[in-house]
């Protein structure tokens, strides 16, 4: 039985995880209708950036502030170069202009940055702690805390200011929302930041978890079946979803992976994703496509 | 020619994708406080000019190629959209617009934003739309995408009127709304420009009905104003009405359902 | 005259929030023009959604040529002969209007996949008379000098009037036509209003139409039916509803 | 309308038969007279390492535009479909050695067609990129059966598939020569195919379901069975590319090789190439698969030495990248619609 | 011009996913070959000449590099291509043999072609995995005290769930039923970043020894989530290809005491290690970038490879003469290496390379490996010298596998007394 707990809860935990990942998604798509592939190469380069500082002997916070700074500017240079010119297209190739987008990403981090993997310690000491005979890594522990006040901060951003509100025009209808007066170019800018500094967290929570290298990009591919359950406008939903990605696989890797002879994750979210889609073609929370004839 | 202090459309050219040629030396001016009419048939290039005055060309893949505009003194191409409409011009865009996710009052909000307005001057706005427009307060936390062809045009028209313009670019106004609104509509536009001082360009098919409230018409054919004049005068000549207007037999139908004893 | 080719009996429905139609009851006769009108909200596109199919009703029923339902799947109404077309613009938008009128037809088709393939069997065939069909229309409707431009590029009233062919190819009993005329000029009105006519006259198709031009629907519509926040608020030849003061307090806010 | 959209690209993927074509059948002919000739002239590399893969990228393009392109729906799920086509017609090679080759590729095409139907149910509840996203589910289900049970594979060690012998009735075909002739045939016989499919009733249901499907519905088109006749029509074809990407490419394969990056670079091969164009297949194919080979022999004569190797690389893979968007941006409608309006401004010239 | 030197086309992977273990091997690689030409004035004067190519280690990209090169350069053909990659050589298996090309694949690739008769042109030479998870028991023995206690031990794989994983699913079930061991296999799907199931049920499992056979980045996050679960790690042998500084330096502190076993110990101090320096290294020839590297497991497997394939290569002169050599030579000179105690004493090789000698019927040859610990800083090794595998008690199964390969594809073994 305790087995069960555990892996459940540390299950729920690598969920949140993949739920940091999976908000960077949500931002962008909330607010341009761009399903962002190049998320995975933000975490990376974020990744990076920062350990290079820190490699460099710079000082934590000095570093933190330094990789942002180079997120943000890369966020202004892609609205400016893809997504300014790619205004009105299908998501669809917005879709394919971000993969292109991470190909460059990728290519010149390693050129600045170098291939190797590096160790990343947040000094967040991961001790397990013992609750009866139940472990819990107090690592995942923060990392969910993070988590947990990115998604409250964003929600409040999106729901409750005007700011808010103005993206979500966008994303419906960019030209009446240029109608109005609603400042397209500095709004992506600023998402685009925002999601800048999501990947940042990201990045360092992962590099802590796995060293920084590339396969950080990877973690993409578990944030995906999170989007499709929590659905890819709700930021509530990114977290919802990553629990119940994070429980399923863990727990399907061990009584079905049993049955079925093992790596049962790399698709079991997946086909839950779809069983959740049946149900509800957008996702758990996420908006019901409008059409009226 | 003297420089209007107001809006000035001096002989522009527009050009869509490199190819199509869909106005060839337009040129018109609004006058502060007036109401201008903009006639023509289909496809004769309303749509267009409205867009090109409000810099909205860019994302149809257009781009003026001639001429210039300026709204006073300044040249609007120069202006991001946002720009002009912080500096009062707005513009109705044709075939409701409005957003289909966000709720009919999120919608209206929307266009608030723009000035930056306290919660009160904004929230005050919000009941003056909705006091033009009852049925929207009836139907404010409905998506959008959802309500009706009619609701949907009303909340354009509530959305561009909370930036507090100084100009509004109406783009065919009365399509698909009931005679009775088309007249409240009409009669909102009278008062907003007796009272606030509003001016208005008008894009409108039903030709017998816009010169009704308008001071002055410019009558467009394929891209290039065909006669212009004060509204009176257009209304009168039969000519303009039967080759421009294709009303020649219509007329008088046409006009019946907004037969409002006005004058 | 025969029974009514469409009965509604207490039509009801709601969305949260309203009540889009309430208990709504009326008939429209065999090879008659039915003109629908009434304020924007009322209620109208919603109807024709029930009717095709799209809508669900909430309670009451349709019947349409004797066949009774409450809910039917619109692709099943289109084989019953409910032809439909748009208040907002749905063509298929980067086809030619050849193609968008053959669309029409495809209901009609009885040929497999196969026989597409590799253009066995009765493809060549059937793919000659839809072409037939088609070209039919199209000169009927005076689109010819547009058949091969793609619709998008078209100008609205011109789209207007594929969709309509694309309605009327499939040869349907009853044609419902949702704002026909919205944002045309008059010429263009009495354009399309005499295609109406003529459909109605020799392909004796029954039609429902909305329409918010009351020039246009006094000169077309035998008959009127007025909804008012989805009640039935007028019902008769268009002269009587146009002294019906209801009416007028509610749609045409006018005094005559 | 799909969500996900292929809106604003005006005018693509309409069956009216443009002018000229005669024209194009003409110069179609010259071309695989020409592509047959090939052999004569090129080596080993050629065939093997660029032709060969490019004909079949091609194929798979083909594959996914009829689905994507024509029928609006959005699939990421080429790789496993692939796969499906690979490890089916190696079973079918092992167990039923008797049947033609031909027959063969066709059953493998016929099973993952099947499968496809399979995957392609949700689409007729979800859309855009849900839909994209859940043809996922099916991508890795695929690999990872594949990997995982040995019966698929014969039980070999590394459960790797080899190609068995190649031929056609007694013509060995295992030579370059031989693996590129069966490739080239196979992809114009299906272009043909595919090219009169698109232009019937079929390919004009697809197109108006891409549209606009509730409009569709309304007006008495079956949806539903559009969807998934252009589910199985797809996955059939590209399940045929597959077999050939492992018995006439690679020639010993496993389920990595028709992982989700292969989808990747199927789905841009399409969007670089033109959605709804028979002939963006080709162009597509040719960007995706000549491109990075030219870019890393061109790398390598310009700064061979100069500069470090890693960094060269590193440099060509941003390099591509770039190249993608700014195709992207420049062209809306794919490089098809770019090379078609130069072919009409020469037909043109031709008439006169 | 002068087919006077002898090209070496070189399969490499510096982009991607795993960029950072490719780029020391070359560099090992590198180093050598310029010693040899520089020092050595070539291979009894044949100069080597290589190119690189991008593999991105893919198996399209690398089958483009090997059309690419396998004509040769100049007039000078290719003795020995070295794939780079397990799915790359598996997909070579077959051209190599038409085109006569041998594929060295030293620490990969099919264990089968160790039976030469069956695959002349596969060379999985040194350590195949099959050895390697016999070592790692035999090691485990040395640890518990003798053979006889590996009886009622739970030794657990944790393997990258992929052909390359499971290669060593059969030897291990063998072993264990030979000695009595309880065999657990717990695959972890690619890429492995997240492996909390596996470590829970690793916790419930409780096994003595747990085996490690992990590919890129799986191998930091097993041994982090190993300490999260308090997995003593120090009981974790980590297997050729999880067995570097990239892999466990990631993992930080909780890293140190952590085993691997490998055919190329860590370690600067190697005779050939000096004379690398003094040649090499310090006249800045090295195609190292980050000095650190210098005598990393990595760098030392390029060594290794560069020692094998230059040894090759000398055999192949002294039997065919002093000329490059082309793949046909050069698959006879690995068939007759020998490389003995004397010969890697005279390279400088001794303790870095194992002795090893080639014949048709065993394309391995030495079967050992070192175990190596981790010390937060460096790898030591810890088992004394080389560890044996029971190639003897293998083998057997090896063949049969091999002709049942033989048997599928219609392949017959060619008699190996030539
Ligand atoms: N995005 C576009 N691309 C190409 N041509 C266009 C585009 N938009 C409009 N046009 C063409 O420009 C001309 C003017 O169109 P415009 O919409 O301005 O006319 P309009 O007077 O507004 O017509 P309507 O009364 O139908 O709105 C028309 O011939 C139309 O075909
Ligand atoms: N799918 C829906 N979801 C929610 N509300 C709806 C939906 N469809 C219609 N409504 C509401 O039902 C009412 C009737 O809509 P309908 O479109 O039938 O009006 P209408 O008579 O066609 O108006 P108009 O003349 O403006 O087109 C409107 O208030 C609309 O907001
Ligand atoms: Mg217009
Ligand atoms: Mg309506």
């Amino acid at each position: 039985m305790s087995f069960f707990v555990e892996t459940f809860i540390g299950g729920l935990l690598a969920g949140v995880m993949y739920s940091l990942v999976a908000i960077g998604f949500v931002l962008i798509y909330k607010a341009s209708g761009v399903f962002n592939f190049a998320q995975g190469s933000m975490v990376l380069c974020a990744g990076l950036t920062f350990v290079t500082m820190r490699d460099r002997g710079i000082d934590f916070w000095l570093a933190g502030l330094i990789t942002l700074t180079i997120m943000v500017a890369i966020a202004i240079a892609v609205e400016r170069v893809v997504l300014r010119p790619l205004v009105n297209r299908p998501q669809i190739t917005l879709f394919m202009a971000t993969l292109g987008l991470s190909f460059v990403i990728e290519g010149i981090a390693q050129i600045a940055m170098g291939a190797s993997v590096h160790e990343l310690d947040l000094g967040i000491v991961d001790t397990p702690i013992t609750v009866g005979e139940v472990q819990v890594s107090q690592f995942d522990l923060v990392a969910a805390a993070t988590a947990g006040v990115l998604v409250i901060a964003l929600s409040i951003f999106f729901n409750w200011t005007r700011v808010g509100i103005a993206l979500r025009a966008i994303a419906d209808d960019p030209l009446a929302a240029r109608s109005i007066g609603i400042r397209l170019q500095t709004l992506w800018q600023i998402v685009w930041g925002v999601a800048g500094f999501v990947s940042l967290v990201a990045g360092l929570l992962w590099g802590a978890r796995q060293g920084v290298q590339f396969a950080l990009t990877l973690v993409v591919l578990k944030a995906l079946p999170v989007l499709i359950i929590g659905g890819f406008t709700s930021i509530t939903g990114a977290i919802v979803g990553g629990l119940i990605v994070g429980a399923s696989d863990s727990l399907a890797e061990i009584y079905l992976g049993s049955l079925l002879g093992g790596s049962v994750s790399t698709w079991f979210s997946y086909v839950l994703a779809v069983g959740f889609l049946l149900v509800r073609p957008t996702g758990l929370f996420g908006d019901a496509p409008i059409e009226r004839i | 020619m003297t420089t209007s202090q107001f809006l000035e459309v001096d002989n522009i050219e527009v050009l869509y994708s490199h190819a199509i040629l869909a106005l060839r030396g337009v040129s018109l001016r609004v006058e502060e406080g007036s109401i201008v009419a903009l006639l023509g048939a289909n496809g004769a290039g309303k749509t267009t000019t409205l867009k090109a005055i409000s810099n909205l060309l860019g994302s149809e893949r257009g781009h003026l190629s001639r001429g210039a505009i300026t709204w006073r003194g300044e040249a609007t191409n120069r202006l991001d959209p946002a720009d002009l409409v912080a500096r009062g011009v707005v513009q109705v865009l044709e075939g409701r617009h409005v957003f289909p996710q966000l709720t009919i009052e999120e919608n209206l909000l929307a266009g608030g934003f723009v000035r930056r307005p306290s919660r009160r001057a904004l929230a005050d706005d919000l009941e003056r739309v909705y006091s033009w427009f009852p049925r929207l307060k009836q139907r404010r936390s409905a998506r959008c995408g959802l309500t009706s062809g009619g609701e949907q045009q009303m909340v354009a028209i509530g959305r561009a009127m909370m930036t507090r313009p100084t100009l509004v670019l109406l783009d065919e106004p009365s399509m698909g709304l009931a005679p009775i609104i088309v007249e409240e509509i009409f009669h909102i536009i009278r008062d907003l420009n007796r009272n606030e001082g509003v001016s208005f360009l008008l894009a409108e098919q039903n030709a017998h009905l816009v010169l009704r409230f308008a001071d002055h018409g410019y009558v467009l054919e394929n891209g290039r104003v065909a006669v212009s004049g004060t509204a009176a005068v257009l209304a009168e000549r039969d000519d303009v009405a039967e080759f421009y207007l294709g009303a020649a037999t219509a007329g008088t139908a046409a006009a019946e359902p907004v037969q409002t004893p006005i004058v | 005259m025969a029974e009514p080719i469409l009965q509604l009996r207490d039509v009801s429905l709601s969305f949260k929030g309203i009540k889009a139609l309430n208990a709504l009851s009326f008939d429209v006769e065999r090879g008659e023009i039915c003109a629908l009108i009434g304020p924007n909200g009322a209620g109208k596109s919603s109807l024709l959604n029930i009717i095709n199919g799209v809508y669900r009703a909430d309670s009451g029923s349709v019947s349409f040529d004797g066949e009774r339902f409450v809910r039917i799947r619109p692709a099943r109404a289109a084989h019953l002969g409910i032809g439909r077309t748009f208040q907002h613009n749905a063509l298929f938008r980067h086809l030619s209007v050849l193609d968008n009128v053959l669309a029409g037809l495809i209901r009609h088709s009885r040929t497999t996949l196969i026989e597409h393939a590799f253009g066995l069997g009765r493809d060549r065939s059937e793919t000659r008379a839809f072409g037939r069909r088609a070209d039919e229309i199209i000169g009927f409707l005076d689109l010819a000098r547009h058949r091969d431009r793609v619709v998008s590029t078209l100008p609205y009233g011109v789209q207007k009037r594929v969709d309509l062919a694309r309605a009327l190819v499939g040869r349907p009993s009853l044609l419902l036509l949702d704002e026909p005329m919205a944002g045309m000029n008059q010429d263009e009105k009495r354009e399309m209003s005499s295609f109406v006519l003529e459909a109605n006259r020799s392909f004796r198709t029954t039609v429902v139409l909305i329409e918010h031009d009351m020039s246009v629907v006094m000169g077309l519509s035998h008959h009127v039916v007025v909804l008012d926040y989805g009640r039935k608020v007028g019902d008769g030849t268009p002269e009587e509803v146009r002294r019906n003061p209801d009416v007028i307090a509610a749609y045409l806010g006018t005094v005559h | 309308m799909t969500a996900i959209g292929t809106d604003t690209i005006e005018g693509f993927g309409s069956t009216d038969e443009t002018a000229r074509s005669w024209l194009r059948i003409a110069l179609a002919v010259a071309l695989l007279a020409g592509l047959a000739a090939v052999p004569l002239v090129a080596n080993d590399y050629w065939l093997n390492a660029v032709l060969i893969p490019f004909l079949i990228m091609s194929l798979t393009a083909l594959g996914l535009n009829l689905l994507m392109g024509y029928a609006g729906q959005a699939s990421l799920g080429s790789g496993g479909f692939m796969a499906v086509g690979a490890y089916a017609t190696y079973n079918i090679l092992l167990r039923l050695p008797e049947l033609p080759l031909p027959v063969n590729l066709l059953l493998g095409g016929v099973i993952s067609g099947l499968v496809g139907v399979i995957a392609g149910l949700p689409s007729l509840r979800i859309k855009g990129f849900y839909l994209v996203a859940s043809t996922l589910a099916a991508q890795f289900v695929l690999e990872w059966l594949f990997n995982q049970y040995g019966w698929f594979s014969n039980y070999s060690t590394s459960s790797s598939i080899s190609a068995p012998r190649l031929a056609i009735l007694g013509h060995d075909l295992s030579s370059p020569t031989g693996r590129y002739l069966l490739t080239l045939a196979t992809v114009a016989i299906v272009t043909v195919v595919a090219i009169r499919l698109v232009r019937s009733q079929t390919g004009r249901t697809w197109m108006a379901i891409r549209d606009m499907d509730t409009a569709a519905s309304v007006i008495g088109i079956p949806v539903a069975a559009g969807k998934l006749k252009a589910f199985f029509v797809s996955s059939l074809v590209i399940g045929i590319a597959g077999a050939l990407w492992a018995f006439a490419y690679l020639g010993t394969v496993d389920a990595r090789s028709f992982n989700l990056d292969r989808s990747f670079q199927v789905m841009f091969a399409i969007i670089i190439g033109g959605m709804g164009s028979i002939s963006g297949n080709y162009v597509g194919a040719a960007f995706m698969i000549l491109l990075p080979i030219l870019l890393d022999h061109v790398g390598g004569a310009v700064f061979g030495g100069a500069i470090d190797p890693g960094q060269l690389e590193n440099l060509q893979k941003a390099l591509f990248g770039a190249l993608i968007v700014w195709f992207l941006i420049k062209e809306p409608r794919g490089l098809a619609a770019l090379l078609s309006r130069a072919w009409t401004q020469l037909a043109s010239r031709f008439e006169r | 011009e002068d087919a006077k030197t002898q090209y070496f086309p070189l399969a490499t992977f510096r982009v991607g996913a795993y960029a950072s273990s490719g780029i020391p091997v070359w560099a090992g690689e590198i180093d050598y070959f310029r010693y040899i030409n520089e020092v050595e004035g070539g291979i009894n004067g044949i100069k080597l000449v290589w190119d690189e190519c991008e593999t991105n280690w893919e198996v399209e990209k690398g089958i483009e590099c090997y059309e690419r090169v396998k004509a040769g350069k100049n007039g000078s053909p290719v003795p020995i291509f070295l794939p780079h990659g397990d799915p790359i050589s598996k997909a070579l298996t077959e051209k190599s043999v038409a085109d006569k090309i041998p594929l060295v694949t030293i620490a990969y690739g099919r264990t089968e072609a160790i039976d030469g008769r069956v695959f002349p042109y596969s060379f999985p030479v040194v350590f195949s995995f099959w050895s390697e998870a016999s070592s790692a028991v035999n090691f485990i023995a040395e640890k518990v005290g003798g053979k006889d206690k590996l009886k009622g031990l739970k030794i657990a794989t944790v393997y990258h769930d992929s052909p390359y994983g499971k290669e060593t699913q059969v030897p291990l079930a063998h072993l264990a039923k030979t000695y009595g061991f309880e065999d657990i296999q717990i695959p972890v799907p690619h890429p492995g970043n997240e492996q909390s199931a596996q470590w829970a049920k690793i916790r419930q499992l409780k096994p003595d020894w747990v085996f490690l056979r992990g590919w890129g980045v799986m191998t930091p996050v097993a041994i982090k989530t190993a300490a999260k679960v308090g997995f003593p790690v120090d009981h974790i042998i980590g297997g050729i290809w999880s067995g570097s500084e990239e892999d466990v330096r990631p993992a930080g502190a909780v890293g140190k005491g952590y085993l691997a076993i490998t055919p190329f110990p860590a370690g600067a101090n190697f005779e050939i290690h000096q004379k690398l320096k003094k040649h090499i290294l310090d006249k800045g020839l090295s195609d190292l970038k980050d000095p650190k590297s210098f005598g990393s497991v990595y760098y030392n497997s390029g060594v290794d490879e560069a020692i094998v394939a230059v040894e090759a290569i000398r055999t192949a002169q002294a039997h065919f003469g002093v000329r490059p050599i082309n793949g046909e030579e050069a698959q006879w000179g690995l068939e007759h290496l020998d490389l003995s105690e004397k010969r890697l004493a005279e390279i400088g090789a001794t303790g870095l390379q194992q002795p090893l000698k080639l014949s048709a019927k065993d394309h391995e040859g030495g079967g050992a490996g070192k175990v190596l610990q981790w010390d937060g800083e460096k790898w030591n090794v810890v088992s004394n010298g080389w560890v044996k595998s029971d190639r003897e008690l293998l083998l057997p199964l090896i063949y049969e596998r091999a002709a049942a390969y033989a048997r599928e594809r219609g392949i017959t073994p060619r008699d190996a007394t030539n």
